[in-house]
């Protein structure tokens, strides 16, 4: 009797930090809720990794509305990290995500060193969680959040004490809102960083002509979406060129065309956030894209992509 | 479930100087749609605009047309316009809370505006459930009333106003409602409408005593829950301020628990 | 007899600098050649002011092709300053744009600062030079440019050498690829400066997935157009709220509803740059709009929209 | 003068799987249009697609009509491929350096594929002015010989070739005319292709001294000349880089002017 074997013909796994994907693509954090909001539209088994919210170590009641602002190919957001807090999650969250077989990768975001250490130190004894995604890049909340990120010497130390207080996989989640992007990205490794995530939303704003007011109620939101592709885009190429640990590069991915032009400027993996708001299907259609791409071009691993662009 | 689809346009017909009633096909929609409810519409077939836009539903038919409602804004329903019958256009839906539908009551539905969109709609499935239905509908003009004659042929008890006197009651629906608060009894209210109207719909139902729901509006991503950003603010039981998602924990809420103040302003606390 | 008077019934002057622009709008440096290009299509005593191409000191080839990428809602360019130096710009431009009658604002790069220096001083003896533009944001040559732009002490020292070497006012235009770019607005305003110009372009890339190279040869490029409106209108907010010479607002103004939103985040004038490339008559598109929108809102002038914008 | 104007469909011909033949009514721009000339087509009613994209014109009718010749290559072309007879479209035009047009001399026109485009446009105003024209005419397979009986009408002398042999010659346009060059004499000669068979289009002329022409692409933005963006690397007199544009300084040069290396390693001089 025949038999007819579904062999896959492209290899789309890669690894990061210790982890194996199986495909390079994830939801950007603050884009998939906690994952059940999507799991009507897409398959979450299907996805490279799973990435949720910001958790903060307190409830966060976020900021007030509005809230969100589209612009020319863009969307601004000020959600301030509105989240149920660290033991809700664990309570009432991870039970639900563990059932999914990619790994999960949590983010995080303290006001203050030591909330960063606690955080990194629960979470790591939760069952269920494979990295740690660490926020010192969020535009929209006064304390914690952007300043560690701006300055070299604190995003280091950051990292250095989550570090000390986890046996996963750190993953630092940096802005472009800075003059060079390189300089933190270099502390940060030099600090026991295990992946970079580049890059978090561009810091703008948006007037409401009738009323006169800013759009946000926060006055400045996170710039995500496809506007932003190519500061995204470069960030990843220029921290590519200084670093040695794998980037997850995020900013503006619509579709498979822009995941490759990211795999090729050295992420080793890619994020999709608004992309994903817009269309819930976007990161499977996504995924079906890469290998269609991979077997038109003949390339059988999607690893012979990653920093495959050169001058 | 929340549908993911393209749904051929069935037609698209003007209302008025930038209102368009627009029947789609979409028989999963359809089938489960529940007064209040929305849909989640892309306006584009480009990345500009870059979201979607979300519009409630405001009728169903008996083959699975979906029917909205809508008025041009700016880019996105200007789009949507420009759509004719035999074009597809992607929709997710049906989304949200809708309105808590009641059996064999006294309801006083109240709208402002574009406010008819989903009242229409509940009126017609509470006539269904038995309820005694007085609708009230306000609007700037006799021509900004749509769907008058849609109206005028159910077994309601219309009440109309206008800011012109064009027809009806001059002055707002809330005022004209008010008249009749004082004689009439309600188990239940709902009200859609401009939120300053649905304030003081909110206050004459406390003032009044009658549970009470609003159907809220707010800017929108996903529509899904995911983004957190189509908050309004709530107020939990203490009285504190909380902010919920209008797409998923609404757009219905009890007026009580809705706080009506400035939202921006409690950023400040 | 009776005589139809034509009463322009709102006024869109503006005062920036000790110069009156008769309304707030003008061409940005780079997208408008030397005014010429764009005199079958609009009138060019109809604009606020001219504003032409960089002038360096020697003439510039500018960087190889290609040069431009389209990006969503973005334009990535690196020209690269290619202009036919100061010689002549002098003997062949200067007096076909002496005939117009809005102010003339030259945009000078220097590779030092006595480069700087000199080309004010010698601008300052030409007839029909307004004012002077001092870019020291230009992302896309190595030398000069950038660099001036992102350390504060040393867009001061530019700036208070141009002064030096001038009587003409000096604008100075500001990169926003800064982590603080209300920083280097201080800076630059106690060094003496008479308004500033902000933002030029915004740091970015696009890769050839084909080809697998960077699309444009010099890999990184400048991006503007709708996509950086956001993040333009955010400076132009930040830095209203610290300095108090004037600002004018631009990237990635399209329309005259895009012009209000920087005229209310506090800039006195506007420039638009990618608008006039995809539509040659948008400068003139966006000054009648200017002129409605304020008959429509009832603004007998303009200036009660600069800076109205509050929370 | 260019011309800056809404241009009505008259019709969108599909004629190959990804090609299309536009007419346009713009009797401004076709009254002005010379071969090698080409017009600047907004591609999107949004801003994205943000650029114009810039297609050569192919020909002019006597009613005022232009007529373009394109390949749909990404969003740009696709959705002037999805516009319909009766749709206007903004363009800008005629824009650019045309060719050289000789008079009563014996010429030579060289096209690979999509090259057809101005050369077809050279040809009648060449044959017009008394010309004797030989025409190669070079495609990937028969099926991508677009226009081919178009020449065949005229009073030109053509000849074909393909990659694969299914329609004249088997290889490349540029090794057809090769052959040629040996016997036939010609005063001048003009080019328009991939840039790989215009570098050998360019060294066929060297060797066999013929003046000659190339039409080149390069991205652009304004097409006006001001942006600076749609430069090619010409060589001056003494053999050194220059960059000049395309749009407005091209998109015919003087094939001996061409740098024909590659053009991003100059960068590194
Ligand atoms: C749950 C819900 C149901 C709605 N139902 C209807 C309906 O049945 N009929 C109808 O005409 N309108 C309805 N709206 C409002 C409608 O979504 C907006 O008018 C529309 O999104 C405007 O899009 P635009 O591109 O035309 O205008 P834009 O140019 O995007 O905006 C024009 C104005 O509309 C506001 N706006 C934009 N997006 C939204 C949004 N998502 N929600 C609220 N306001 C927005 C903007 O702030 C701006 O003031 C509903 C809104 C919500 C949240
Ligand atoms: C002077 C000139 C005349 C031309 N004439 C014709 C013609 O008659 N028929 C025809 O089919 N094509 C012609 N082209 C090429 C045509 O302009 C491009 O194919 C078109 O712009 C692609 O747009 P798109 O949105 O479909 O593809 P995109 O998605 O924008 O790009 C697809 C590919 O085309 C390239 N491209 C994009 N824009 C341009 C541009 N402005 N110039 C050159 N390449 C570009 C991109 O780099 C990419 O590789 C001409 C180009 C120039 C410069
Ligand atoms: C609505 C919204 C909420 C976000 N929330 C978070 C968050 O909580 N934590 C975080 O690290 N990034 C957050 N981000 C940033 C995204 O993870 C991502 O870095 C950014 O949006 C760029 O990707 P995109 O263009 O694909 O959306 C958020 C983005 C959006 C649009
Ligand atoms: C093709 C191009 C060339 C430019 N050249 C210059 C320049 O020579 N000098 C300068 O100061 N800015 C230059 N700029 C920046 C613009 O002046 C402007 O700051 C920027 O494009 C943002 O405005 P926009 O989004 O309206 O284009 C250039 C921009 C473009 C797109
Ligand atoms: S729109 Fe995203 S949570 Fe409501
Ligand atoms: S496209 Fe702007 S100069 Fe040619």
């Amino acid at each position: 009797m025949e038999q007819t074997v579904k062999v896959p013909r492209v290899n789309l796994a890669v690894q990061l930090a210790g982890l194996t994907l199986q495909n390079p693509v994830m939801p950007a954090s603050g884009t998939f809720g906690f994952g059940e909001e999507y799991a009507p539209f897409i398959d979450l088994n299907s996805l490279g990794a799973i990435v949720v919210k910001t958790i903060t170590l307190q409830p966060l009641i976020g900021n007030p509305p509005p809230r969100l602002m589209e612009t020319y190919c863009g969307l601004l957001n000020s959600v301030g990290l509105q989240n149920p807090g660290l033991e809700v999650f664990i309570r009432d969250k991870l039970p639900y995500l563990r059932r999914f077989s990619p790994p999960l990768i949590v983010n995080i975001a303290g006001r203050t060193i030591d909330e960063y250490a606690e955080l990194a130190e629960r979470l790591s004894a939760a069952d269920g969680v494979a990295a740690l995604e660490v926020n010192i890049s969020c535009p929209n909340v006064k304390e914690g959040g952007i300043v560690f990120g701006t300055v070299p010497d604190m995003a280091a130390r950051v990292t250095a004490v989550v570090k000390r207080h986890t046996h996963l996989p750190v993953i630092i989640k940096l802005t472009p809102n800075v003059t060079d992007i390189t300089e933190i990205a270099r502390a940060v490794e030099d600090a026991g960083a295990d992946a970079l995530s580049l890059i978090n939303t561009v810091r703008g704003m948006a007037i409401d002509i009738k009323t006169r007011r800013p759009a946000l109620a926060n006055v400045v939101g996170g710039l995500s979406g496809p506007a932003i592709k190519p500061i995204a885009l470069y960030a990843v190429w220029q921290v590519a060129q200084v670093v040695k640990i794998p980037l997850i590069g995020m900013g503006g991915i619509m579709t498979a065309h822009d995941a490759v032009e990211f795999l090729l400027a050295g992420a080793t993996a890619v994020a999709v956030g608004t992309a994903g708001l817009v269309n819930p299907g976007a990161l499977c259609e996504i995924i079906a894209g890469l290998e269609h791409y991979l077997l038109e071009e003949g390339v059988e691993d999607i690893k012979e992509l990653i920093g495959a662009s050169q001058m | 479930m929340i549908q993911n689809l393209e749904a051929e346009i069935l037609a698209s017909h003007q209302m008025g100087r930038e209102v368009f009633l627009l029947k789609l096909q979409a028989p999963a929609i359809a089938a489960a749609a529940q007064p209040g409810q929305f849909v989640h519409i892309r306006c584009s077939e480009t990345l500009d605009p870059l979201l979607r836009r979300p519009l409630s539903i405001h009728d169903v038919g008996d083959r699975g047309e979906l029917v909205l409602l809508y008025q041009i804004k700016g880019r996105g329903t200007a789009w949507l316009a420009s759509q004719g019958a035999g074009n597809k256009i992607n929709i997710l839906g049906p989304i949200g809370r809708g309105f808590t539908l009641p059996a064999n009551k006294r309801v006083a539905l109240v709208a402002g505006g574009l406010g008819i969109v989903p009242l229409l709609f509940l009126a017609r499935r509470a006539l269904e459930a038995g309820n005694e239905i007085d609708f009230f509908y306000g609007a700037q003009d006799r021509e900004r009333l749509y769907q008058l004659e849609t109206l005028k042929a159910m077994k309601i008890n219309l009440f109309v106003a206008t800011d012109d006197g064009s027809a009806g009651f001059q002055g707002p629906v809330t005022k004209l409602w008010e008249h009749y608060l004082k004689e009439r009894s309600y188990d239940r209210s709902y009200a859609c409408g401009p939120r300053a109207e649905l304030a003081e719909f909110a206050r004459l139902v406390t003032r009044f005593s009658i549970a009470a729901e609003v159907s809220l509006e707010e800017r929108m991503a996903c529509g899904l829950g995911a983004c957190r950003g189509c908050v309004t603010a709530l107020l939990d039981a203490r009285g504190k301020i909380y902010y919920e998602n209008v797409c998923t924990g609404g757009p219905v809420f009890d007026a009580a628990n809705v706080y009506w103040g400035d939202q921006v302003k409690w950023n400040k606390l």
